[in-house]
């Protein structure tokens, strides 16, 4: 009683699945399916509705990161994911940077700023944790409302979509998409290599206990740091993403509420599970996208799926799926 | 011909009465009054809500203009999503009907053949207002600024007109947007002993710090308090007993003739409230849009907007006026105080009209708007 | 912008008068959260929906049943606070043994709802309530204008701070509790009903939002929207105060409301976000908050 | 033969708000040998761990390890060092499998695991030693179960396992036996005389009859302090000894 | 609470004079099937033990008995009642009273309101100043917090407190770990002092002397059922077969 108690209360660890050492060959038909899925859909729907979900995709995957393998829940991912849109907005803009470079320039102020607001946050733990990061967010927000680049309500627009490498024009949909899908489809695979490594490995005995792991010698500081700056990291780089495909940077990428969204995809997707994250950002874009026309009632819809899917779907829909096949998704 | 109508505005945020479902009631009265369907225009309206952010605004303008066959968009209030929707038409080559928005830079710097700014702007707001405060013996100023891009050029624009006019800014102080407590400015406005407290801010903001304002005696203390965008809904929401003397500019007011009375009584048998100047403006503008179209015999969007400029307009709501050159539509504007209590004769007798501004004082002289389409 | 000289101390006081009124709303909220969070361990993100619906129901009560606002002082927290335990007992009840977050996205999702449907009936402009005849006016303290109504803000949100600190802190009541957001089953094994006191403590804590805003509403327009952001500044108090420190939110409650109106005179643009910078500091000096214990 | 001594603390004293849990105590641990640290609850023991392994400051003291001082450094880089600590209270990771848990030990040594873009696959080489040392405890019937599932005694016993992998010059076990069965305890009795062949062990322990036939030297700590010092013998014949922790009744 | 007359209930094979029966006591952790049908009597003023290796079984038992192990099936009847579809907190007002493995001491509490957390559900419970008595370190540290006191001494008030309510039945598991031995020794006159009064006691100990001590009789429990009795009486006739089951 006790033991299980304690354990189910201390953090996220139910939901989370000890993988075995080895790829599952699952995981590979997975990533393939995802791909051709990726390559066919252009063809099917909307492209740059398909974008937002790629670039939500990957954020959503960046945060679980931190999540569901590092055990950190960051109220303020928003920081990250907005500073990077406005800095590559800003390259792109009134630097002239080619989309690529723009991109990386705003995924490196993403991985700076991580390294910044991480060094200090990680010294807190949980709730502590998530309002150290919420905090910091709210600053970044303050800053992106005041300073003079940002544009403050107007946000930084009509961004130029350019040439990628200076070459291939970025103005056609199809062109942008398939340059979308793959710096996504490479974050993901990223990703999926952090959680699935030595480093990795650490990272999960540090959120079971982080006590004994230090016992072993382990910095756990540092671990921390560096998950959470590769998730700061890869959170920008779904920013950056947004910023070109959009043409747009504003405050809403900024805003607390984008951090208590990621937080929902990651949810309702399935938290620790690999693909979740991918099925949860899918549905919420969707969500977004086709209730706008139900006006008013929007926010009672939104609502109402959420409670629905904390008390019916709980392990998000990759989890319970997971459950179900009995094999770690 | 076919033609599809997307009202783009705030449904369920600050904005959500004075556009919201409103406007799109407003549309659908213009296909109906103008017979669309006897003249054999297909007119089909879709709505979306565009929560204030230029993101998603910018978001659904682009899957309506390339997956959903809309042709023109309407109303969109909030300045920053405006400004994204004005850029993605021109790119697309639709049309975009402002009635919402109220940044000047609409027809301004950032103009665009495609696009028509149709109710008011903050250079008309604050030169009708502003020009009259003044003009009343209103000469020192205190601003409280709604700390965004629409506050700051309501301010700008506002504090412009009062030193032209001779009067002059003491103070402002920017406050978080959106606020509920503004208690502490207006002490700020109040021991500036400036004779006009210009509230640049709108919405839920104005109406919290006029009814802050009552609370701590503000007015009673001699003070005048300019609302420099206040709608019919706002004083609505306010109560006569604290909005009582406030003087405002508005383009539009359902009792001022017969034909605005009608069309309002109309109007609220769907809506369920009188209409404010914005659905006024989205009615309006739409009516207009469709006679370009039959005009044209084509909804070619360069055709139609030429035709638009080109033909004088006509409605019920706001006589008669012209689109300009710069998308800028001009009518008449009315300078209005909030009558008294035992003034008023019914929920919504509100206003006494102080003075009208003609169309030609009441907005931005062509030549002054750096517009790049006025030659 | 930063004129400290520019300001008179007379002015001075005025401002930090209306930072302990803003401070009182403060309390009161943080208050029913830190109860809320230290017992279920949940972060009831429907606080300002709740706060909301007190503002509300008051308005209701005023317009539909003639009730005024002294009976609806009291009526409209009990209201409120009987959803609070509907909503418990149907839904909240169900997640205890898991993560706090579910427990966060779960009340977040009834706050979407709760303030779409109000906004659904009574639209966004806000519905007018006006101050009781009593307190109506005000005092010229000389330094400022001191309405009445606001002067009783601050001594209600004081009476009731106090008296909720007393009972958990003081009493069995309040170790039951305490014991309880550690243990829960342990406890039930003493022989306590758990359940029960968890459930009325949530509809103890929402009926406080609740109580926060009828006191609101005669000041602040009547409006669905009413307690939206303000979740996440409660929140923040509540974390500088110290998780599940009943004082500390209080104190920090009435502390962060005078800092507030010290950056509305000095850097009023930073009003917004100042609260945050000191729960940045706070936690980074002091990690368990000002009054928390350490873990 | 001189006395070779690998870790020695002096004056080393924690003081709890106002509270003497530690109080001036000198403590010199031989090289090789099992050094036993005893005394009634609260004496101070569990501290004295937590001092000298840097889980806790001490207010005053200090702490000298294979002659270079360490009061001043942190909880991992002690076990760095190669001196590695064992919890009271048992201390695994709950979600890791028994076999995990102790590669996570056997990677540090590794160096450390940053390396964030190498597939896990390379962490099989440990699978070999991990799982010969969940033998040495006698579970390697349950290398796959995870360790929250696993009884009390059991994660006890993992925790050996885990702490051994790293194969530390010291080792620090708090109450290695507390919560064992009886055949448990016979076993990491012979599994500690085992591995104390090269290493250096200190040690709280309750049960006295394994006190008795492992430790070489024990110190009696009681509120705080020294009480006596010795071999078993003479230290359980101390009366204080007696009167304080052991007991009159005991055989 | 009032003394209720034993009611004959479905579980025919409950003894009529037993305080506690178990009956065919299964009880799962989720899917897992842990206890596989656990059968013994208590009879008011014994003390008896549950013996078994780790893993066997013991503290699933307890926890089934107190009402906590959320899936189990099977009878268990106290003072004549039917408990084992009870909540945990109807049980613990009937009169059983639980000291769990891992002490459950709480962290926001001072050591003072730990012990005086549970209720009184019947007289005759110690006195707080009998508990001091048995345990004099808790009195020094009384205003500390709960968690911050050694290992012992979070054991002692977990027995402490318990010995306030006045249950009936007390159920123990492993309350010497981690004592000093003079400690063990005095909660050994402790059990054997409330047995006295009275009290009924169910003991799970791995500290084989220190169960023979105090104890009536011992249970042997192995993968989740009761596999022998033996009488104290006949403890050292035994001790061969104990050691086998026990592995020692
Ligand atoms: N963090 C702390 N704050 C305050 N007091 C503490 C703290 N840690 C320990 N103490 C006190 O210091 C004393 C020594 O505790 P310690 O845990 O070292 O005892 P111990 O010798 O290990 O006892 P045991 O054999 O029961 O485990 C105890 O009285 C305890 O209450
Ligand atoms: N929370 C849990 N989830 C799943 N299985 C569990 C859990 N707790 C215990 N078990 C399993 O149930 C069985 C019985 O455990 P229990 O704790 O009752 O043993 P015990 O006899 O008390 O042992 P010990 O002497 O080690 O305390 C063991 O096989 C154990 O692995
Ligand atoms: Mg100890
Ligand atoms: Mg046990």
């Amino acid at each position: 009683m006790m033991a299980t108690d304690t354990e189910t209360g201390a953090g996220v660890g139910p939901l989370v699945q000890s993988h075995s050492t080895s790829t599952p060959r699952h995981h590979v038909a997975i990533f393939a399916g995802l791909l051709v899925f990726g390559l066919a859909a252009p063809f099917l729907l909307y492209p740059i509705f398909l974008m937002k979900v790629l670039c939500f995709v990957l954020f959503a995957c960046a945060f679980n990161l931190l999540l569901g393998f590092g055990g950190l829940l960051s109220f303020g991912h928003a920081a990250f994911f907005g500073s990077a849109s406005y800095a590559s907005a800003h390259a792109a803009k009134i630097w002239g940077f080619n989309p690529e470079l723009a991109i990386l320039f705003g995924t490196g102020c993403a991985a700076v700023l991580g390294l910044l607001i991480g060094s200090l946050a990680i010294r807190r733990q949980g709730i502590y944790f998530a309002m150290v990061t919420l905090a910091f967010a709210q600053m970044v927000f303050f800053f992106s409302l005041q300073a003079p680049f940002t544009g403050g309500e107007d946000g930084i627009q009509s961004v130029p979509r350019g040439h990628l490498f200076g070459l291939f024009d970025m103005a056609p949909d199809l062109n942008l998409y398939f340059f979308v899908l793959a710096i996504v489809f490479a974050g993901l695979l990223a990703i999926y290599r952090i959680i699935h490594s030595p480093f990795g490995q650490v990272l999960k005995a540090i959120r079971d206990n982080e006590q004994r792991s230090v016992s072993l010698g382990y910095r756990v500081n540092r671990y921390k740091l560096l998950v959470f700056v590769l998730s700061a990291m890869l959170a920008g780089l779904a920013g950056a993403t947004k910023a070109i495909v959009f043409q747009l940077a504003s405050l809403t990428d900024v805003y607390w509420t984008m951090s208590g969204e990621v937080v929902l995809m990651t949810l309702l997707g399935g938290m620790g599970t690999v693909f979740g994250p991918i099925v949860g950002a899918a549905i919420i874009v969707t969500m977004q996208n086709y209730l706008a026309t139900f006006g008013a009632w929007v926010t009672v819809i939104q609502g109402t799926i959420f409670v629905i899917s904390v008390m019916l779907f709980r392990e998000g829909v990759i989890g319970i799926l997971s459950k179900a096949l009995k094999k770690p998704l | 011909t076919d033609v599809k109508i997307g009202v783009m505005n705030d449904r369920s945020g600050i904005y959500s009465d004075i556009g919201g479902e409103g406007s799109v009631i407003a549309a659908r009265m213009a296909v109906e009054d103008f017979g669309a369907a006897d003249k054999g225009i297909n007119v089909e309206i879709v709505s979306a809500d565009h929560q204030n952010k230029p993101d998603v605004g910018s978001n659904i303008a682009r899957q309506w203009y390339d997956t959903e066959g809309v042709d023109v968009i309407a109303d969109v209030p909030t300045s920053s999503v405006a400004l994204a929707v004005n850029d993605i038409t021109r790119e697309k080559n639709k049309i975009f009907l402002n009635s919402g928005a109220a940044t000047s830079d609409l027809t301004g710097a950032k103009c665009s053949p495609n696009t028509v700014h149709w109710t008011y702007d903050t250079w008309q707001l604050a030169h009708g207002t502003g020009g009259a405060m003044v003009a009343a013996g209103g000469k020192t100023w205190f601003f409280l600024t709604a700390d965004y891009a629409f506050g700051h050029a309501l301010e700008r624009d506002t504090a412009a007109v009062v030193k032209e006019a001779g009067g002059e800014v003491i103070g402002s102080v920017k406050t978080p947007f959106p606020g509920t407590d503004f208690s502490s400015f207006l002490l700020q406005a109040q021991s500036s002993g400036a004779q006009v407290i210009g509230l640049a801010n709108a919405g839920g903001d104005t109406v919290n710090s006029m009814k802050q304002a009552a609370e701590f005696g503000i007015t009673q203390g001699g003070q005048a308090i300019a609302g420099l965008l206040v709608f019919v809904n706002d004083v609505h929401a306010l109560g006569l007993d604290i909005a009582q003397g406030l003087v405002l500019t508005e383009t539009f007011y359902w009792d001022l003739n017969d034909q605005t009375r009608e069309w309002s009584a109309r109007f609220e048998k769907t809506a369920g409230k009188k209409p404010s100047m914005i659905q006024a403006g989205v009615y309006a503008a739409v009516l207009h849009y469709l006679k370009a179209v039959e005009a044209v015999g084509d909804k070619d969007p360069t055709k139609v907007m030429a035709k638009m400029k080109e033909m004088p307009t006509d409605d019920p709501l706001f006589g008669k006026g012209v689109v300009r050159a710069d998308g800028r539509k001009t009518h008449d504007a009315y300078l209005f105080r909030v009558k008294k209590p035992d003034q008023s004769e019914g929920e919504w007798d509100l206003y006494e009209t102080v003075a009208t501004i003609p169309a030609d004082k009441a907005f931005r002289p062509l030549a002054d708007g750096g517009c790049e389409l006025v030659k | 912008m930063f004129e400290l000289l520019g300001i008179p101390p007379q002015a001075l006081f005025g401002q930090l008068l209306l930072g302990l009124i803003n401070g009182s709303f403060y309390a009161l909220l943080s208050l029913g959260l830190a109860i809320i969070f230290g017992l279920l361990n949940i972060i009831n993100f429907t606080h300002g929906a709740q706060y909301m619906m007190g503002a509300f129901v008051a308005w209701m009560l005023l317009n539909y049943l003639g009730i005024n606002y002294w009976a609806a002082l009291f009526v409209a927290p009990v209201i409120v606070g009987i959803t609070g335990v509907i909503i418990e007992r149907l839904l909240i009840s169900r997640l205890y043994h898991l993560d706090h977050l579910y427990g966060l996205l779960l009340t977040f999702g009834l706050a979407l709802i709760i303030q779409g449907l109000f906004r659904n009936y009574y639209g966004i402009s806000g519905l007018p309530y006006q101050i009781p005849g009593v307190l109506s006016g005000g005092q010229n303290l000389g330094f400022m204008f001191l309405p009445n109504y606001r002067g009783w803000v601050i001594v209600a949100s004081l009476i009731v701070c106090l008296a909720t600190w007393f009972i958990i802190e003081k009493t069995r009541l309040g170790a039951y509790l305490r014991a309880a957001t550690e243990n829960p089953t342990l406890v039930g094994a003493f022989g306590i009903n758990v359940p029960r006191m968890v459930t009325l403590t949530y509809g103890f804590g929402v009926a406080l939002a609740a109580f926060a805003g009828v006191l609101a509403a005669p000041i602040y327009a009547v409006n669905p929207n009413m307690g939206a952001d303000l979740i996440i500044v409660v929140f923040a108090v509540v974390v500088i105060g110290g998780m599940g420190s009943i004082l500390g939110s209080i104190v920090t409650g009435f502390g962060l409301g005078l800092i507030e109106g010290l950056t509305r005179v000095f850097y009023p643009e930073g009003s917004a976000v100042v609260i945050f910078v000191v729960m940045a500091i706070v936690l980074l000096v002091k990690p368990a908050g000002l009054f928390g214990r350490a873990a | 033969m001189a006395q070779d001594i690998i870790l020695s603390a002096n004056g080393l004293t924690k003081e709890f708000k106002g509270f003497l849990a530690v109080n001036d105590v000198d403590l010199k641990v031989e090289r090789g040998s099992i050094h036993a640290l005893i005394g009634p609850n609260g004496a101070g023991k569990t501290t004295c761990f937590n001092l000298l392994t840097k889980f806790l400051q001490p207010s005053r003291g200090t702490i000298v390890y294979n002659d270079r001082d360490i009061t001043r450094k942190q909880p991992a880089d002690i076990a760095r060092l190669g001196m590695v600590r064992s919890f009271q209270i048992s201390a695994v990771f709950p979600h890791l499998t028994a076999i995990e848990n102790v590669r996570i030990a056997l990677q540090r040594n590794r160096g450390d695991s940053f390396d964030f873009w190498r597939s896990e696959r390379v962490l099989t080489e440990f699978n070999g030693r991990a799982a010969g040392l969940l033998d040495d405890v006698g579970l390697s019937e349950f290398a796959a179960v995870r360790a929250g599932e696993l009884s009390y005694g059991r994660k006890r016993a993992l925790e050996i396992a885990t702490t051994l992998a790293l194969e530390p010059e010291m080792l620090l076990l708090d109450e290695p036996m507390a919560g064992m069965a009886q055949e448990d305890v016979e076993r990491i009795s012979q599994l500690i005389r085992r591995i104390s062949a090269n290493r250096t062990i200190l040690m709280v322990e309750h049960n006295l009859s394994v006190v008795a036939a492992l430790s070489d030297y024990i110190t009696v700590l009681a509120r705080g302090k020294v009480l006596a010092e010795g071999d078993y013998a003479s230290v359980s014949k101390d009366p204080r000894v007696v009167e304080a922790y052991i007991g009159a009744e005991h055989a | 609470m009032p003394e209720t007359e034993t009611v004959e209930h479905a579980s025919s094979a409950a003894s009529p004079g037993a305080l506690l029966s178990v009956r065919n006591l299964q009880g799962w952790y989720g899917e897992s099937h842990v206890l596989h049908g656990i059968d013994f009597d208590v009879r008011e003023g014994e003390v008896v033990t549950l013996l078994g290796r780790n893993g066997a079984g013991k503290t699933t038992t307890l926890l089934a008995i107190m009402g906590i192990l959320a899936k189990r099936k099977g009878s268990i009847t106290f003072d004549g009642r039917e408990t084992i579809a009870l909540p945990a907190r109807a049980i613990a007002r009937a009169g059983i009273a639980f000291c769990p493995e891992e002490r459950g001491i709480f962290a926001s509490l001072s050591v003072e309101e730990n012990l005086m957390l549970p209720p009184r559900v019947r007289e005759g419970g110690l006195t707080v100043e009998q508990v001091f008595e048995l345990f004099p370190n808790l009195r020094e540290r009384l205003s500390s917090q709960g968690t911050k006191l050694s290992g012992g001494e979070q054991q002692m008030l977990a027995i402490g407190r318990i010995l306030r309510t006045g249950a009936k039945l007390l159920l123990l598991d492993e309350p010497t770990e981690g004592l000093a031995p003079v400690i063990v020794q005095q909660i050994g006159h402790t059990i054997a002092r409330l047995k006295r009064e009275g009290f009924t006691i169910v003991l799970v100990e791995q500290n084989f002397r220190f169960a023979a001590s105090v104890a009536d009789r011992h249970y042997v429990v192995e993968q989740g059922r009761v596999i022998d009795t033996i009488p104290n009486s006949e403890l050292d006739a035994n001790v061969e077969k104990l050691h086998g089951y026990l592995g020692v």
